[in-house]
């Protein structure tokens, strides 16, 4: 039956159609836009590849938020992953009041980029806040977090890294189709809880672990909420992440045309990054529900 | 056809933007103007100003945007280079008592001869002193830059190392230093009418230095400070020292009076300072320009109308006692008025509203450059004060590249 | 010192069911022990609370002599094989059964050539490279049985080890498994043994004993020999031996039972308790004790019979056929079976049964009475 | 029910996990305790505790600046955000089953313009899709909020189901396939059974995100009697004026409560996951 | 009409296996045709492939007349039992059971009374509420096979069905899967059957034809009696019979093989074109034809071994001994057994060969000769 080319085709239709409609033109208008100079007001105007060659060569805010981009990524994309695996994990254990944990950790995600998470992150890190109150505690100075442009790129990290939670769902449910007896066997061969996790649940959860890298990766380069509500891209720019930048052009210096080609630029990033994970995939995912290829 | 236009010719949609007092009044005066206007409906498209700037683009460039729609004054640079951004509202001077507006206000909404916008109200800046502060650090309220820069010291010595004279984001600080170099050389930083940076090399340097002189000397609150107290924007009454009254002052827009008020306690009493001024300075340096302004969206079909609200809410006599101060003081003489007339209104924002009169009668209060506020330029000024602010630059460097690299951008803006 | 011993073991699933009703049972250090019992009488679930992979509701287990109802599998010196696999899909062969040996630290050299036995063993040595959904499902069974042996453990626990493997193989498994059991006592190491099989040669060959249950509740525990000529109740005597015994209602007087209309003298040595009983009884009779070919054998009595029909199963043929209203079956090798064969269904045959073998059991208890 | 027996130190995992979920709840807490507080109140103190207990910022941040109670907003919200998740479910899952199990023509390219579409920044899509939209007609209205999920276009969710799918073995597909499934109820009767805690996640994440989304009605909807909740929220703080924040955060906090609810509902589902059974050994 | 027809059926798994070489079957409508074959030798691949689940990756296949190579499972008409069940963990026994029928849009009283007559046929009435996991592995195999016999299908396909059961239990299955299949010719709808066994009993008794599979390749198709009898080649007279055929090199020449030194006359009816050949050849015979009696049977010769060791299995006893350097292996019944199970291992025995049921086969293809 799966190899009835034409009923699948027929359930991704949905999906065709969906891309033809809604998806096609605005990507070809973006894509066409980046190779214009167009203020809203006027007509677009063809400038061939000079947005590209002036972000290339003329843009030093460019460069460096694109540095900016990455270094986010890097650090923050482990961190929620791995965090949110973790507390999965823990979550998954049989507990009395484990569901109260659960929405627990939850809730900053429902609080998204509200007021409350603005203004809360800022209490906590400003130079009089819990977390210089905790550092204090240790014996350690206290920290200029938001005005410190080594340490600012810290209160944006930390603050994806605290929205785990959708992650964390995602992973609970996963954990969910590792078949017990699996564990039962690995208990049996003298596994402890913790190679258990490393060696049964992690490679068997592969594909969902595959699935929150590359999303998470996809998100941390289009971070913006964090970095345009706490730190507004600074101090000297040392959090202005590329989304606020293409932001800024696109809807605030209305430079329609150089925010999309500074959008394309993120998304041949992006798109290079997602097909160099897609390709390791085959080394590290393991799909229990694939046949075989030749 | 786009939607809006299908609704029949007899609705008109008004966009704006503000808190809870602005959207009742405005809304008991639309349904005034209905009352008069039998058989047109106001489509009121109100919301918060967080994403109305967004909003307002999308419709714009999709030729959606509404019938009249309130704006920044900033915006009609953004919006209207060659004044072909909004309805020219010259077509409907039978609908429209210009003659309720002085000329300088009429000309903020003039764009290449075109006029697109009109002003609700007029907005410079004020010195605000916490007096109850003053007192107790032993000091009087600052009459001029000397006794400004003097008071940094004193109230460090008097209330220690957390205590400020002045407050104040680092936009604040620039203009005010812009204004001790503008009563100095004479010069604001952007030229008015052309496309150019005014000051030369030694005018932005003193401008670099002033903005460095009111830091240094304690006057005014560090923007690594403030950043550092969980935002660099973050508004005066939201500082915690302001609120305890550690921050004595607050260099801003005499809009924002009752805004920095209504978070301190009772025993804080606010006052306004003498705006300072230079011996034998030319210009006041003052720094302001209409608070918010109406304009007719391009692609309304039925300008005429909108025309006939706009006017109705700037000058119509029972439409100010509804609207009251909800958009600022009235710039249309006759709506001010019947404001005076009505009475109660705040002493303090009334004195600030006469201290800036006088000096806008007394043609000492020069029009800023349009694109002064263009969001790009903001950006650029911003960063260089920032690595100012923040140590990384030589006081010559940021001079320079505030001349050259300012030069630039405008050509390109 | 690996004894593993029951003292009144419960088991109650959380759905309420109860699956283990108090099982004492002791088997011995290194003893080769075997589970049997119809479907569903809680075998697997005893071999997992062992293991501990099943909450012990009641009672206490130990092993070697320790007290283990709280501990974790692991620390429990068992190797187990499941009756469902659980072979770990995203390992190979190899791996799946390196995995324990990787866990305990076994330097590489030894565990590669442990694995390798194991896999030799069991003939899958080609396999090794394979992934568990490649293989069929004798072979992953035998790599579940190869994941266990391949460990030192104090204690096995064969879950069905053998039930998808063909006969060949099979036999050859069970004496393979048997001699690994052998060696390994006479090396010094014993591995106590559980073994959970429904196959009665598998359980007759490699049981040094018994354990027959039945919904939860032991049956009896004997040596195979015991438990074929002296099971303890009609169940057991009905659950031992294929095919198997016929068990009828009969009427015991005087000595001699009354099985449909036919009077069976039973020889004195055989009705032991019985002697004094009168009154309904079961009586049972094997089918490889009862023949067609007239026997000088004492206590062998001719009865005639109705037949019904006969399976050949190549060396021998079961013969089914009633006698008054009661249904038996005999064993009959083929070779001296004859015209039987082509006997029309209904015709009236003369069937040898052996008095000599016959069991008596209570009516209402099934107790055997001897 | 596939959980781990919690087995030593049950009071250690205890202190641990109130410790981190501490940590998560200082928001929530924090606006609770703020919906009590004077501005003045809220800006100087990071604590929870209100100097007093009035409910008034509830009543009158329900009641709103504008014509419309908070009723109304709700109302709208659901409106968006029920059929939304409806066809969102729908059309994923077919899609996501196509994706993972099916063969066909351009499955590869297809499955790289689903990944792809989720690399540009939505920033730039924000106009040409406010043009299109425009050209269909549909502006101040919720069907350019709700149409588009209809067809899959919510890839997040499209991957998701696809990644679950690979990981499940397909033995019950193969045995409902002899039992005479057809393909749509193999997937109904089997493949959405198995799915259930990823399709749960799905349904609680589409509503979370839909009730939070702020730039789509934003640019979507003109009409005030048309906004939803996310929208509402920000109605009455200007860039000028006064803000009673008390009540802000009041009406904010009980924006929240859908979104917990709906969390709380869900949340046994994604800890039974079905397809952990088998025979035990 | 469905009749199962595989013409040069071949399969190749992705990974490059080939499982299945040219397979040729003729499995005729309502014939129960039984599949054995080692662990690995593609039976289940085989049902696999029959049922749709499997790519055929050369050949054709045919049900009743109509090439299916290309149609999807649901609709070949059929049922099958899988060995690994596959049950659906999301639903009760009872919607197991009942899940092809409501498919079938069977009218709900009639749909309920099949599930439970298949219940009740399988003896798990009182399972029918549980969830799969809450089985224990017979069980679960039980309702494995229940979803397959609710269905009214045109073909059923098992694999491996009884595996999981206890010898009572499958022998009661056993009748009640035959009488279900004849009922079923009888009522005129007849089911087409294949039925993958380990099993030899099974194998016999259920099987109008079986059809011997080795790696792939058919190695006979026939009935029960004559693969018994006539073993088309040494593979098959290995694998059928249990404790398996003798199988031993010997060297023919003049109507006599010489075994492990002695020489063995072979009556010359059995010979057949063995007559001609002289030279290597395998030399088989059963273990129910090792005696230990003498007996007056034409053909049977008496031949000394040294005992190795003896199985007791109840009814009946193995004897092991090696004649020569070759080992062989009889059956005896447990009553004619007499001294020889307390014999010392190595001790010398007189066994009876009976050499008219020997075999020969080709030493270097292992074809029979005959
Ligand atoms: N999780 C469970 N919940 C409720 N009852 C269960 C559960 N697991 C098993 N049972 C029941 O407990 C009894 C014993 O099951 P167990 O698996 O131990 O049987 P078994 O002897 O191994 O049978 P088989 O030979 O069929 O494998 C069975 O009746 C079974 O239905
Ligand atoms: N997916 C696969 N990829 C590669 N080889 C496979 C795959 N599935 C099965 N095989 C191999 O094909 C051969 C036939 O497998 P099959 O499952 O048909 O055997 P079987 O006869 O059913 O054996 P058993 O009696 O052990 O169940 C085996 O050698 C097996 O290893
Ligand atoms: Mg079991
Ligand atoms: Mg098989």
């Amino acid at each position: 039956m799966y190899d009835n080319k034409r009923l699948g085709f027929l359930f991704v239709l949905p999906f065709v159609l969906g891309v033809l409609l809604f998806k096609l033109t605005p990507f070809v208008m973006s894509f066409a836009l980046s190779f214009t100079q167009y203020d809203l007001i006027d007509p677009p105007e063809f400038v061939g590849l000079r947005n590209y060659q002036e972000l290339a060569t003329a843009d030093p805010l460019f460069v460096k938020s694109l540095g900016v981009t990455m270094w986010f990524a890097v650090l923050a994309v482990p961190l929620r992953v791995g965090f949110a695996l973790l507390i999965a994990h823990v979550l998954n254990f049989k507990l009395k009041g484990i569901n109260a944990f659960r929405a627990a950790f939850y809730i900053p995600s429902i609080l998204g980029g509200s007021i409350a998470t603005a203004v809360l992150w800022r209490f906590l890190f400003a130079k009089h806040g819990l977390v210089n109150i905790v550092l204090a505690q240790l014996g350690l100075e206290p920290i200029a977090w938001l005005a410190d442009e080594h340490y600012s790129m810290w209160t944006i990290v930390l603050l994806f890294t605290w929205q785990f939670g959708s992650a964390m769902v995602i992973f609970l449910a996963a954990l969910q189709n590792v078949p017990t007896s699996l564990y039962e066997a690995a208990e049996i061969d003298g596994a402890s809880k913790t190679q258990q996790f490393w060696r049964i649940t992690v490679p068997l959860i592969t594909p969902v672990i595959f699935f929150n890298l590359i999303m998470q990766m996809v998100h941390a380069f289009q971070e913006f909420n964090g970095p345009y509500m706490i730190t507004e891209g600074g101090p000297l720019h040392s959090t202005y992440v590329l989304a606020l930048y293409i932001y800024d052009q696109s809807f605030r210096f209305f430079n329609l045309g150089y925010g999309a080609a500074l959008s394309w630029v993120l998304f041949a990033l992006v798109g290079g990054l997602a097909l160099l994970s897609f390709w390791s995939s085959k080394y590290w995912v393991f799909y229990a529900g694939e046949k075989d290829k030749k | 056809a786009p939607w809006v236009h299908a609704q029949g010719s007899r609705t008109l949609r008004f966009a704006w933007w503000g808190g809870a007092a602005r959207h009742s009044a405005t809304l008991a005066a639309l349904r005034l103007f209905e009352q008069r206007h039998p058989g047109v409906r106001v489509k009121a498209e109100y919301m918060g100003f967080n994403g109305y700037l967004e909003r307002l683009t999308t419709q714009i460039a999709g030729r959606a945007e509404p019938d009249l729609m309130q704006i920044n004054w900033a915006w009609l640079a953004m919006f209207s280079k060659r004044g072909n951004g909004f309805a020219d509202l010259n077509a409907q001077q039978s609908v429209l008592q210009l003659d309720q507006f002085g000329a300088d206000d009429l000309a903020y909404g003039q764009v290449q001869g075109k006029l697109n916008a009109l002003p609700l109200s007029f907005s410079a800046r004020v010195m605000l002193w916490n007096e109850s502060a003053f007192r107790r650090a032993g000091l009087a309220l600052p009459r001029n830059w000397d006794e400004l820069f003097a008071a940094g010291p004193a109230f460090r010595r008097a209330l220690g190392d957390g205590a400020f004279p002045l407050d104040g984001e680092l936009y604040d600080m620039m203009l005010l230093a812009q204004t001790w170099v503008q009563q100095r050389h004479g010069t604001p930083y952007v030229d008015p009418l052309n496309r150019r940076i005014a000051m030369n090399e030694a005018a932005a340097l003193d401008w670099v230095r002033t903005y460095r002189r009111l830091v240094n000397e304690h006057v005014c609150t560090p923007l690594p400070l403030r950043a550092s107290l969980g935002g660099a924007e973050k508004p005066t009454e939201q500082q915690p020292d302001w609120v305890k009254g550690r921050w004595a002052g607050n260099y801003t827009w005499d809009a924002l009076i009752g805004l920095r008020a209504s978070t301190l306690p009772p025993s804080e009493k606010l006052a306004l300072g003498a705006f300072p001024t230079l011996p034998g300075a030319l210009d006041s340096g003052l720094f302001g320009r209409p608070t918010l302004m109406y304009a007719v969206g391009r692609s309304s079909p039925q300008p005429e109308l909108a025309a006939r609200l706009m006017n109705f809410l700037l000058c119509d006599p029972e439409a100010a006692k509804i609207l009251g101060r909800t958009r600022g003081l009235p710039s249309a003489r006759s709506s001010l008025a019947v404001l005076q007339a009505s009475g109660g209104l705040p002493p303090l924002e009334l004195a600030a509203h006469d201290q800036i009169q006088a000096q806008r009668l007394a043609g000492r209060l020069r029009r800023p450059a349009p694109l002064f506020e263009h969001a790009r330029f903001l950006k650029f000024m911003r960063e260089v004060f920032e690595t100012v602010a923040y140590g990384k630059t030589s006081d010559l460097d940021a001079a320079r590249r505030l001349v050259n690299e300012g030069q630039a951008l405008l050509q390109r803006l | 010192m690996a004894a593993v011993n029951l003292r009144g073991v419960e088991k109650t699933y959380p759905n309420g069911f109860k699956a283990v009703h108090g099982v004492d049972l002791d088997v011995r250090d290194g003893e080769f022990m075997v589970f049997v019992g119809p479907s569903g009488c809680a075998k697997s679930t005893l071999l997992r609370m062992v293991a501990g992979l099943e909450s012990i509701t009641g009672g206490e287990l130990r092993i070697g002599g320790r007290a283990v109802n709280d501990l974790p599998p692991k620390e429990r010196g068992i190797a187990m094989v499941f009756q469902n696999y659980a072979l770990y899909p995203h390992m190979t062969v190899y791996d799946n059964l390196a995995f324990g040996l990787k866990l305990a630290k076994t330097p590489k050299a030894e565990l590669d050539q442990r694995v390798r036995h194991a896999a030799q063993l069991l003939e899958m040595e080609h396999l090794l490279d394979r992934y568990p959904k490649q293989l069929s499902g004798g072979q992953a069974q035998r790599v579940a049985v190869g994941r266990a042996i391949v460990k030192k453990p104090d204690v096995f626990l064969f879950d069905e080890p053998l039930s998808n493997l063909d006969a060949k193989l099979r036999a050859a498994m069970r004496v393979r498994l048997t001699e690994l059991h052998r060696s390994l006592r006479e090396a010094g190491q014993p591995a106590t043994t559980i073994y959970v099989t429904h196959d009665q040669t598998e359980a007759m060959t490699m049981g040094e004993r018994i354990c027959v249950l039945k919904a939860g509740v032991i049956q009896q525990v004997d040596t195979p020999t015991a438990l074929y000529e002296r099971p303890a109740n009609a169940f057991v005597a009905g659950f031992i031996g294929s095919p198997e015994m016929n068990l009828v209602p009969a009427a015991l007087q005087d000595g001699a039972v009354a099985v449909g209309g036919v009077r069976l003298p039973i020889p004195t040595e055989r009705l032991g308790r019985a002697l004094a009983v009168s009154g309904e009884v079961q009586f049972g009779l094997r089918p490889e004790h009862i023949g067609i070919q007239p026997e000088a054998r004492p206590g062998t009595v001719a009865v005639t019979g109705t037949l019904r029909f006969c399976e050949h199963m190549g060396a021998e043929v079961f013969v089914y056929f009633d006698v008054g209203a009661q249904a038996f079956s005999a064993r009959i090798n083929a070779d001296q079976i004859g015209d039987l064969l082509q006997a029309p269904r209904g015709s009236q045959h003369a069937f040898q049964f052996q008095m000599g073998q016959a069991h008596l059991f209570d009516a209402r208890t099934g107790v055997a009475l001897r | 029910m596939n959980q781990v027996e919690a087995t030593r130190t049950p009071w250690l995992r205890y202190l641990t996990l109130g410790a981190v979920a501490l940590v998560m709840l200082y928001p929530l807490i924090w606006l609770v305790g703020a919906s009590f507080k004077s501005n003045a109140e809220i800006f100087t103190s990071a604590g929870f505790v209100p100097s007093q207990l009035d409910f008034g910022a509830y009543a009158k941040g329900w009641k709103t600046s504008t014509e419309y109670t908070f009723a109304t907003y709700f109302l709208n919200s659901f409106l968006i955000t029920i059929p939304r998740i409806v066809v969102t479910v729908v059309s994923c899952v077919l899609v996501a089953y196509a994706f993972a199990r099916f063969e066909f023509w351009g499955k590869k390219t297809l499955f790289a313009i689903m990944i792809g579409t989720m690399m540009l920044p939505l920033i730039v899509l924000r106009l040409p899709q406010y043009l299109v939209f425009r050209e269909i007609g549909w502006l101040d209205g919720y069907l350019p909020l709700i149409v588009p999920s209809a067809f899959a276009t919510d890839t997040f969710f499209v991957f998701l189901l696809v990644q679950f799918l690979r990981g499940i073995p397909r033995d019950m597909e193969e045995a409902a396939q002899i039992d005479g499934c057809n393909a749509l109820q193999l997937l109904w009767h089997i493949v959405v059974p198995l799915l259930k805690p990823a399709i749960i996640s799905v349904i609680v994440f589409q509503f979370i995100w839909t009730m939070n989304d702020f730039m789509g009605p934003l640019i979507y909807l003109a009409s005030v009697e048309k906004y939803p909740v996310s929208l509402a929220l920000k109605m009455s703080i200007g860039a000028t004026e006064e803000v009673e924040w008390a009540n802000v955060i009041a009406i904010s906090v009980v924006a929240l409560i859908p979104s917990v609810l709906v969390f709380f509902a869900a949340q046994k589902h994604f800890i039974e996951g079905a397809s952990s059974s088998g025979v035990k050994g």
